[in-house]
């Protein structure tokens, strides 16, 4: 089955993306998805270290070291931005404000169990920086990642068994191969890129997987 | 008459005792008190817990309080970056103590303590390890964990400009973890690029009234702006770039 | 293109349905939805419960709501005013229903909604009548009372000026309640003096992001501005003042 | 005995108040306080409905229905003067950043209870405003009253009958006879205004009354 690639998974979130929607976009492969919003559409990005209508990066030389996303990366403003504290930033997502949130993950579970914020190896120093936040803090929660991992194990999993970073939070899960929705019922397909099956997925994935979903999903609404 | 500036750095972190709590405001660069915390360096004193988001990267500020061991305990969301080298060996030999507290759980526990609540229930976390052996609740369907307030004897934070009663602005996201601290420390201590006249900033846009300021430092304006006005020229740490469109962005995780 | 501006006040309150819970913002005539209240007077909806400091004075706004037996029930700070002769009657009669919360708590309530908190412990109060039956805990050494959020379905706030994406600036006093009350309702409908153009705010100062409001309706400059500009002549309810120095103040309690 | 005018007993209770406080005076008599904080010593006051440098009522033609206190009068801004909303506004107090609180009684106990929000007369509209939060929302509360009801009795308590405001929460008492502090013992004299004597502030009030404290109160203090 052939896999799409990480640009064109961008670029298939953006479109899925409503015009006007308050999103954030998580650190790694989820920023890609910046480059598929046109200005037009005036999706208004979230970046949880203190602003809303977040632009894309400067031109070299422009670097702003007090202008940055939650990356850290150098970041712009777009008119109608605004600006405001850690507090207020993290009070916006837990209230629910905010539309859509993608996020990368080592695993989704079935019920919606996202880890994505430590492998739990022995030794590894933690760090959970605003994962845990995210997971709860957007009407849907999206994640982007690739079906499976570079030894060819799923992330679509019965349960997680990475150290979890919110329970039962997951709506949609975009992968190379395919869209799932996250319903009461476990996945479901959404819909399927390139040549890929539905067989064939539920190989790759060794989990039962509903068919086509016409209704909206369920899971993780709030 | 109320006038909160004082002549230096040094001053600014004057009688922080062995054994405190400081909070460090900043997210990465943006917002770091960097001179304040040189300061700190410079002062000596040691078995200091600090609160911040962040646990020190390369060789300078937080990471050379470490280095001088003069850290008990940090308390901060992402301690683990690229360069954060010296809290890893610190870590890894058990010379340095870490309570990982998710962003949104750490920024509103520093607002808790600043607003006088005594505890709060908060959806972030539960169910997962770093909400192990929280009071758990469930509220209308949704569980929460019981989050309690933390407070410091010091706060260093770093903002654009103030006047001689401490009330400040700040710029883009530098202003971060800045205004919630300052409520929740004892003593806070700002580092300011300019002290303006009192009445001078329009009392709209004042982000943190002066009540919650203590000591406020001019240390001179960052290098980025020229008279408050943005002229680029750096690289993300406000390094000036090297010269002739060698102009390549640094990118942190 | 987003654009939350609409066309009329009537249109800011369309769809509030009988027995929604609405936040009216305002503390006295400051920061009052003057207009936004006519509106929703004019629009029908009844079996209200009104979450606002006061209930209401003389026989205009909220006042002219209740006489016109719409409101089921009243959460607020303050209803005993000088000309609050609607709420009193109904009240002695049995009519309107009072949850009668001090101020702090009711401000802080309403945060929490805004903010995602599932409940948290308050000073405020305890030990009184108004902490009756509530929830006590002890943590270090003071008593808090567990106070849970306040919600609505619809919030009626005003403002001094926004853009089409809803960003808000207030004016001195008159912000008052309006940010938070912005952040605890699931559709949040503001008049403002004027329409701004999406930029033209300085993102500095916004107060409240468009992010949590949903119509904005521009009603024209408050009679006490010319061109934004305080050009006074008016008493404390922004009435004009009769010509020739008879410029009495009022007082209000 | 004699006793002082309630302008007197302000311009008293503004003597104490130490240059640079932060301040608030309640509604009533407190803010008769005001009229003795002379601009140069920069008492910075406060009022819960979002402001920190209050200045005096505007003159006539100049009032700006947007800029009132508490009390719902019209006030001036001073130089480095701040608006914030309601929850940043009452976090301030509940916070304890205010030095000093000034506010009337119906009753303060000798445990340093207030009651000033209600008379509990049966069929009162209750109203409480930031009574409460006022209570225990600064270093020191300091209460403002006279020393007797219009009918003469105390209004110092051994507890109080009327409704409470706060428990424990008043550090001194400013009367029109005399200055309390409230201690861990009981009411404590630290002035007697004119003629006033403690045999005779004992007898008025009927408590145990200690003697010239040298000592700052403790009570109320956090």
């Amino acid at each position: 089955m052939s896999a799409i690639s990480r640009q064109e998974l961008a670029q298939r979130i953006a479109d899925d993306i409503p015009s006007g929607s308050y999103v954030n976009l998580g650190i790694g492969a989820p920023t890609l998805v910046a480059n598929y919003l046109t200005e037009d559409r005036e999706v208004v990005l979230h970046t949880e270290n203190g602003m809303l209508g977040t632009g894309p990066a400067p031109e070299p030389g422009q670097v702003d070291p007090d202008l940055i996303n939650a990356g850290k990366q150098a970041v712009t403003a777009v008119a109608g931005a605004a600006y405001f504290h850690h507090a207020d930033s993290f009070g916006m997502m837990r209230g629910g404000h905010l539309d859509i949130c993608v996020l990368g993950a080592f695993q989704v579970a079935a019920n919606g169990d996202l880890a994505n914020w430590s492998t739990g190896a022995p030794g590894a120093i933690p760090a959970v920086g605003g994962a845990m936040d995210l997971a709860i803090g957007a009407k849907q929660l999206y994640v982007m990642t690739d079906l499976l991992t570079k030894k060819g194990e799923s992330k679509l999993v019965a349960s997680c068994s990475y150290p979890l970073t919110g329970l039962g939070c997951v709506s949609r899960v975009y992968t190379d191969y395919a869209v799932f929705d996250v319903t009461d019922d476990g996945f479901a397909v959404r819909e399927l890129f390139g040549d890929t099956t539905i067989d064939g997925l539920r190989d790759l994935v060794g989990l039962p997987i509903a068919d086509f979903i016409t209704t909206p999903s369920s899971g993780g609404e709030r | 008459m109320i006038d909160k500036t004082v002549a230096s750095a040094h001053e600014a972190v004057a009688g922080i005792p062995d054994g405190a709590t400081v909070m460090v405001g900043g997210f990465g660069r943006a917002g770091q008190p960097v001179e304040l915390i040189d300061a700190l360096i410079a002062q000596g004193a040691g078995d200091l817990t600090i609160v911040s988001n962040n646990a020190g990267d390369g060789d300078t500020g937080l990471a050379a309080l470490m280095a001088a061991r003069r850290v008990r305990k940090v308390i901060c969301s992402f301690p683990r970056q690229a360069d954060s080298w010296v809290f890893d060996g610190l870590y890894r030999e058990g010379a340095i103590e870490l309570e990982l507290v998710p962003q949104g759980n750490l920024a509103e526990r520093i607002r808790a303590a600043g607003a006088g609540i005594g505890a709060f229930y908060s959806p972030t976390g539960v169910g997962t390890e770093l909400a192990e052996g929280k009071e758990t609740r469930e509220i209308e369907g949704r569980l929460y964990a019981l989050e309690y307030p933390i407070r410091a004897d010091f706060a260093l934070i770093s903002a654009r400009a103030g006047d001689r009663w401490g009330n400040l602005v700040y710029r883009e996201t530098a202003r971060n973890f800045g205004p919630i601290m300052a409520a929740a420390a004892t003593t806070t201590a700002v580092q300011i690029d300019e002290v303006v006249p009192l009445g001078s900033l329009d009392p709209e846009t004042v982000v943190t009234p002066g009540l919650f300021v203590d000591r406020v430092v001019e240390v001179g304006e960052r290098s980025w702006l020229q008279d408050g006005v943005f002229i680029g020229g750096v690289d993300l740490e406000g390094r000036p770039l090297a010269p002739a469109g060698s102009g390549d962005t640094e990118e942190a995780s």
